[in-house]
């Protein structure tokens, strides 16, 4: 039976490694930084042997033409991000291996716990994994097992059911075969706009961002569920519902509170996020 | 109803230097064949983002999208950008 | 509230309509043509506004590089099938409008019935939907609400998770906000086996054949997902998942027992099952 | 382990008559590029179709695919494609 070592979710801005790189950065880019140094420590502590990365696709990879609402990748590399990230942002790539076997366990048990994963044999990851990644494991030495969610192409699936496929993660994890620890990595964002009217350089609705860490913070998933809904977030920034993923990943946690969250609000760019679940043995939910 | 014919275009051209360049050289014979309304096809061949907005383009491709194949001043784009779209809110951009 | 007014299960061989048309069928075929022509008289008395059709791709159109369990198409247009199977087999185009409101319903409601679709907005329909629908609905006047299932590419889910999914989408069309007649026509197969040792003119699996049908007839879930592993089914021939839309057609029916079925045994290939749900008011389970 | 990479190049070839023209024309040149082991290369080139079944091609694409680009006689292929592959049984093919 493998081992769950760590719950972890932080921002996926394509903007942030440029923010920090900057000659003088901002106090709240300089603190959020910290925050993500202390986070990288932090997952390196808890020794995993394979990172199950949850985050979405910017319609790079997956379209409207077959677009899944879960997909589990087991091609044997993760490569990313797309060349034209690369030339819009200036991020560096990321490669890693994927650890085949896990993903097709998690594969094969996921049914059973209720959830309906396609899957890819070939895939590219784009910036969602890709940043997260240099920041949390710049050694690119740890193989990941991606799943990417659809936030970004509406019918979204509603917040109850991103926390219901946390909690079946999580039940999937737990029955997996191997005795690997295993650490969970999350990307997403609070309320961000792009392309459209409220588009601007800090958050499009700090006050949603607020209110949701609060929550997050207190474990509160009803008020989640309840507030979290398409028209909520779309009123908060068209982006927004890349929040979705850090609900999962109060699923995967079964409702606890983490052990630490919050949240850095930069006046250039959208707010930059962090929570984490206990990784110490016995104290995980 | 084609915005999904819409998101293509703009995500094919996002995706490949190559298709963009075909998309600014002749947009007419690029979208040749495409299950386009006239008003989208007028829209995309004109540059016009924000009737592609008011008709529901996925926003975040039309941003990508309408910066790679602007022939204008991008400095007036990005500060015209914003006004230019504010009129219509947020359009349900659902396929 | 839609009204479900039919569920019904018929093959999709893309040799049957061939087997027909020859000069003097043998008595099987004749007897399976005629079960096909009731079926389809069936149907139409039915008076479906929306016919919900479940069936699988070949490979055709899903690859493994982004291979759905479930998904919904949602294209204004269905049309098919591919170039090469009219090639193979000489079978007959189809082309059906979509209903696309009911499809983007079921696709709204899915996630609280604890189903993860997948959707498409440009897709072709191959053999395993123009088949039936030529049988069943030769006029092309009634629009569709395709279905694709992963019953091709392994890890296919279990007959457990098919069964489940077919519940959910009964629940799907009670829920739905029109008060729409929906048929259901689903298609598939019993043993049978492609580019393996087995492969030969009738049946892979004769006894697989009648035993399932057995089970089928007498709406007796139970055994036939206990029964219907992969491996068993591979062990009967290796094409034989298709039979699991027939298991998710007895969760649409809520594990009753259809009002009639069959199947027919030519000498010429595998054989040719059917299967309904009575269509009288009140009479669904 | 490159099963996906084998039912890739079939399954191209099934779904479009130009793609197997080029395989048939230059198979060498045609997988030029693709993350094949040599000896799914080699199986591939020869259409050793009991080669690739064993090693767990996909067996619906295998059957239509060397029927599509087999170069002898299709009868005798026919008559002797069960006989070959038989001492195989039934490979996994799970990609
Ligand atoms: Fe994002
Ligand atoms: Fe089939």
């Amino acid at each position: 039976m493998a081992e769950l070592v760590e719950i972890m979710g932080i921002s996926h801005s394509p903007n942030f490694p440029g923010q920090i790189a900057e000659p003088n950065p901002e106090p709240a880019i300089v603190e959020a930084a910290h925050d993500y140094e202390l986070m990288r420590q932090r997952m390196a502590g808890t020794k995993p042997d394979v990172l199950v990365m949850i985050a979405s696709d910017h319609l790079n990879q997956f379209f409207m033409d077959n677009m899944p609402a879960f997909l589990i990748g087991k091609a044997p590399r993760a490569e990313g991000p797309f060349p034209h990230e690369m030339r819009t942002f200036g991020i560096a790539p990321y490669r890693a291996d994927v650890e085949v076997d896990v993903a097709k366990s998690m594969l094969q048990l996921a049914p059973k716990m209720g959830v309906d994963f396609s899957f890819s044999d070939e895939f590219r990851i784009d910036h969602a994994f890709t940043v997260p990644l240099n920041f949390i494991r710049p050694e690119m030495d740890l193989p990941i097992v991606p799943i990417f969610t659809n936030v970004m192409a509406p019918p979204v699936p509603p917040a109850q059911r991103f926390f219901e496929v946390g909690k079946a993660i999580r039940r999937i994890i737990d029955a997996l075969p191997s005795n690997k620890r295993v650490g969970v990595l999350a990307s997403g964002h609070l309320a961000i706009e792009i392309g459209g009217p409220k588009e601007g350089r800090s958050s499009s609705d700090p006050e949603f961002d607020r209110r949701m860490m609060n929550l997050v913070g207190r474990g509160d998933v009803e008020n989640v569920i309840e507030e979290a809904t398409w028209d909520r977030m779309m009123a908060s920034g068209n982006v927004t519902p890349g929040f979705l993923n850090f609900v999962l990943l109060m699923g995967l946690a079964d409702g606890k509170a983490p052990s630490v969250s919050g949240v850095r609000f930069p006046r250039s760019k959208g707010s930059v996020p962090y929570m984490a679940w206990d990784s110490q043995p016995g104290a995980l939910p | 109803m084609s915005k999904f014919q819409v998101d293509k275009v703009m995500r094919e051209a996002i995706l490949d230097p190559k298709v963009a360049s075909a998309f600014k050289a002749d947009t007419e014979k690029f979208l040749e064949g495409r299950d386009l309304t006239e008003t989208e096809r007028k829209a995309l061949i004109d540059i016009d983002y924000a009737t592609l907005y008011r008709l529901g383009a996925h926003p975040f491709l039309l941003n990508g999208f309408t910066r790679l194949v602007w022939k204008g001043d991008k400095a007036a784009l990005n500060a015209e950008y914003r006004k230019n779209i504010a009129p219509f809110g947020y359009p349900d951009f659902s396929t």
